[in-house]
């Protein structure tokens, strides 16, 4: 039986309230994490690309959970185990509704947005993707976009080719993407937002193009997911993949969307307990989805506290978080500006430019600046952000990132620039 | 917390990194070796022309940070003109330095500088690298190391 | 640099009290879900072989992660990020410590125990299974120690042999196991602990006859690992594969041990971010074991529970446990005899027979016994317990099941034999 | 607790569990299904005799609870001597009967006995499979169907 995923509610209760711009200030009482000082100073949390900080909320969903409602789900017909269920399909429904997914058995719950793309690199290049056939993808894709289609493209006897990144803005080159979308290209990945650029890529545009030429297309949200408002039937992509570590939500558990045709079509990937219909010795065959791609006891706490994360973004609303971290962000490529000797990569206006800022000294390694921004307070990344083309491309080894949530202030993007005028007087850049 | 700082971007550290001693091919090296830093890809290599068991000119080239390149540029000052069976002991009493915050039998005062690595933990390996570059050139390995 | 496996300082300080039999009163104040009632009625939760209940000290040390140390692992140099490196590998040492690994590297962190098994399935397949070869199995695994290989065999076109069950005490056939350990067999999985009869399989001896003969040898330590004492050089097995759900940790995460050189030699499976050495669009690299296989962000508060609840039982004493497991069985055993027109499966005696104990009603269907009894407070399971080819060949289509942990108590043992009394008598059976 | 109990396993369902009416095969059946229940892999197979658009006989065979069993027995009572095209108003009415504790439209006596079904979630499916099994049938779908 389909249950069909429900009329999101709570996202219209907040249209109202979308009106009011978001108060950090009081968000950040929400995230106990933000209040803690480290080497003596407030921390200033600014690499939320890498993994954002959980909300009470969340936390105290794992634990409740722990706390009551703990057994392992499916096949069980006692109380707990039920209500375990209960929970765990309850936190699958309520991802379908955030991403206005036709149906809860469209969300597969992997442990990350890397176990999403690797499920369907693997499941779908083994149904659809032959010899000669060609995987399209961006020169600004993350390892976990572009490693995992090497993988799959080899064992098909296919190739890969690539959406160049233009400009020192670092945005698709449009022209090329409408010359590569044709055969034998099969299917497009893309980020939605890169998380070394920080640019936001016209996704929908880019879905319609490729459906347009039959060309499945699948979207990389790790980036976006917990940032902006995101439908994935108004997108047109047939796979998305997202982390629940990144919105808000615990380590160990991601989604992939995947169409249901598609997923019905696809063999399974991981095999074992809980996925199959019948096993005998020498054969076995599958449960339908979303079981089907789900093997062994799932991490039942993490879907929990999925869910419970969405629906905070929910309560909170996308689209004054998308508005905050665009505003915040604009703030912060003006302020740095100021800073000498600092190379911004990216986009130079917000919108396109989303929440992670990539730069760079051009005489100050992103490590020294990393560690010494650190001790004043401020948690920032540096390196080649799992994007090593990329940098190649970009001519440079590695980059410093500063990245905006919802919890960001005006105060820590001036704490940021504060801190690098500082670095760059004591490197004497 | 900025006494931390202080104690790891030392002047003398600071001094180096901007002008690395003995950077750059070494010719008649008759050992080298390319060492990689998987934390953050920064690479180089280290040449070596070994004469009669002793270090008679040592260089290096690559990219990296501040601490890597003034390890690397410190290290071409110690080595120079030592024996070649010193090597693996300042290797460890330098590894027990950055780690530790003191090594064990007395290191060439040079190095002390390098005491304050040990409060950045992840910036170890940086200091450590050239080090582990040296003795891969002096056991003549092929393969690019790394620090893990 | 290889960290190696620090010697067991706790697990010696508890063998003192080992000589002391465990008390599972004081025990149980550390897991507060034991203390509900369903139904109105004290819940007698003895579901442990599908997933455990969590002490505080887990509950407490996810909730102490997200709330001090939360930050993403690797690659970054600021201090939160830092501690939670340092929390994720030191989970990492510590459940290297419990199997005894030779050092922390030899564990790959993976969502349950079906992930590890099928890690090793598809990586060590890959690299040393080839046409012709064969993979050893039993008549009695878990699906996840089953299906996987089906995957892996008709990749490399390979073919499965099985040890036969026999008897009505399920045992392995030894003498099967001498006649088939022999080319063209290339490796041999095993369960160590039956889930669905409750054997005990001589996992030592089963490792020493293959090893003999050259032959690879994978450990489902699915049900063991938490029961017993457990090391994999005194074992001697090559994989082993586990679940932290089963053994008082949280969902979601589980662990493969496998030896240094195979984890060198075998191709990884997922990829992504993080394991990765270097990366151009066409061809990648990759880091060492064990990040190798370990793509994108991992479960890390995930991995900081599953150290936390090794620090629990080894601070319990695993000696202990087992012990007290088994008494209970026993006399859960003899019990249950009292029970008119109930069958039990697996070993009449505790050992061979370890805490999960299988039987059934002649007459009264297994799910309407778990129905029943439920109302009583009383947590069973019902169903195949996903070993469809051991239930056809023991002739029912189901089973219910009763296992026990550290902290099942006599009194518990009661109830159940109570409840099935009521069951029986209202049944009329 | 123990009224929930008494509520699902009536005492009109125990007696069809343990006395099912119409079991066995129906060699003169014009439509026959397989059904099975995922979660505990039980099967039954139906039978159905329709002549001119009415069911005039029906049969089942398999294995299940006593709940699957009742509810496969009840079915073929009510579906004796019925018009085929009252079988989906049943089914539906029934489901909402199972899932909900009473149906819109009221139903045959005799399956209000499965009332108390609504409070055993995990169970539901039991008491439904014969009725989805029948629809499978009269659609002559040849593929064993489940209730998912
Ligand atoms: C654009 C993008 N894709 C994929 C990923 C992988 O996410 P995860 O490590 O959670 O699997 C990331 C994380 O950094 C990302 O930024
Ligand atoms: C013997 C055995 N192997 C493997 C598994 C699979 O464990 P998981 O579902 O945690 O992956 C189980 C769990 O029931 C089991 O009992
Ligand atoms: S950061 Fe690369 S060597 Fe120091
Ligand atoms: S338990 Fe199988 S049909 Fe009811």
């Amino acid at each position: 039986m389909r249950e069909q995923a429900t009329k999101r509610g709570s996202e219209e209760q907040t249209n109202k309230a979308a009106a009011e711009a978001l108060r950090p200030e009081a968000i950040r009482k929400d995230f106990p994490a933000l209040g803690q000082t480290v080497h003596g100073r407030p921390l200033v949390y600014l690499d939320n690309a890498a993994t954002t900080q959980r909300p009470l909320a969340v936390i105290e969903a794992i634990r409740g959970f722990y706390l009551r409602d703990n057994a392992n789900v499916h096949r069980g017909s006692y109380d707990l185990s039920h209500r375990a269920t209960e929970a765990y399909e309850a936190a699958r429904a309520r991802t379908a509704r955030f991403l206005n997914a036709a149906e809860p058995a469209e969300i597969i719950f992997t442990r990350n947005a890397t176990e999403a793309i690797n499920l369907a690199a693997f499941s779908w290049s083994e149904r659809f993707l032959g010899p000669g056939d060609a995987i399209l993808l961006t020169e600004m894709e993350h390892h976990s976009n572009l490693v995992p289609w090497q993988m799959a493209a080899r064992r098909a006897g296919a190739r890969l080719l690539f959406v160049p990144v233009t400009g020192p803005e670092g945005l698709l080159d449009m022209d090329r993407v409408q010359a590569l979308l044709r055969p034998p290209v099969k299917l497009f990945a893309f980020t939605h937002v890169s998380n070394a650029l920080g640019t936001i890529n016209p996704a929908a545009e880019l879905c319609r193009l490729a459906r347009q030429r039959g060309i499945v297309t699948l979207v990389d949200a790790a980036q976006s997911a917990g940032h902006m408002p995101l439908d994935v039937r108004e997108l047109g992509c047939d796979f998305l993949a997202l982390s629940g570590h990144k919105l808000c939500g615990p380590t160990g558990i991601g989604a992939l969307y995947a169409k249901r045709e598609l997923l019905e079509a696809m063999p399974p990937w991981q095999t074992g307990g809980e996925m199959i219909d019948q096993v005998t010795l020498d054969q076995s065959s599958w449960a339908p989805p979303p079981h089907k791609f789900e093997a062994g006891t799932p991490n039942i706490a993490g879907a929990v506290g999925l869910g419970a994360a969405v629906d905070y973004l929910e309560r909170i609303g996308r689209e004054r978080v998308f508005r905050h971290e665009l505003e915040l962000t604009a703030y912060a490529l003006d302020r740095l500006k100021e800073v000498k000797g600092l190379r911004l990569f990216g986009p130079k206006t917000a919108p396109p430019h989303a929440g992670a800022i990539s730069f760079c000294f051009e005489t100050i390694h992103a490590h020294d600046v990393v560690t010494f921004v650190d001790r004043l307070g401020v948690a920032l990344r540096g390196g080649h952000h799992c994007a090593q083309p990329l940098m190649r491309k970009l001519g440079v080894p590695a980059t410093a990132r500063a990245s905006f949530y919802l919890y960001n202030t005006r105060q820590e993007a001036d704490a940021l620039v504060e801190a690098l005028q500082e670095t760059r007087r004591f490197f004497g850049a | 917390m900025l006494d931390d700082l202080n104690d790891l971007y030392q002047q003398v550290i600071l001094d180096h990194s901007r002008n690395p001693r003995h950077f750059g091919k070494l010719p008649e090296a008759t050992h080298s070796a390319q060492g990689r830093n998987p934390l953050c890809g920064d690479e180089l290599t280290l040449y070596l022309k070994i004469n009669d068991g002793r270090v008679e000119a040592v260089s290096f080239e690559g990219s990296g940070c501040a601490i890597s390149r003034a390890s690397a540029s410190l290290l071409t000052e110690t080595l120079q003109g030592r024996p070649v069976e010193e090597v693996r002991g300042l290797f460890e009493e330098m590894h027990k330095l950055v780690t530790h915050g003191r090594s064990e039998k007395p290191l060439p005062e040079k190095l002390a500088v390098f005491a304050g690595v040990h409060k950045f933990p992840s910036r170890v390996k940086c200091a450590i690298l050239p080090w582990h570059t040296a003795l891969a050139a002096l056991d003549n390995r092929k393969e690019p190391i790394t620090t893990e």
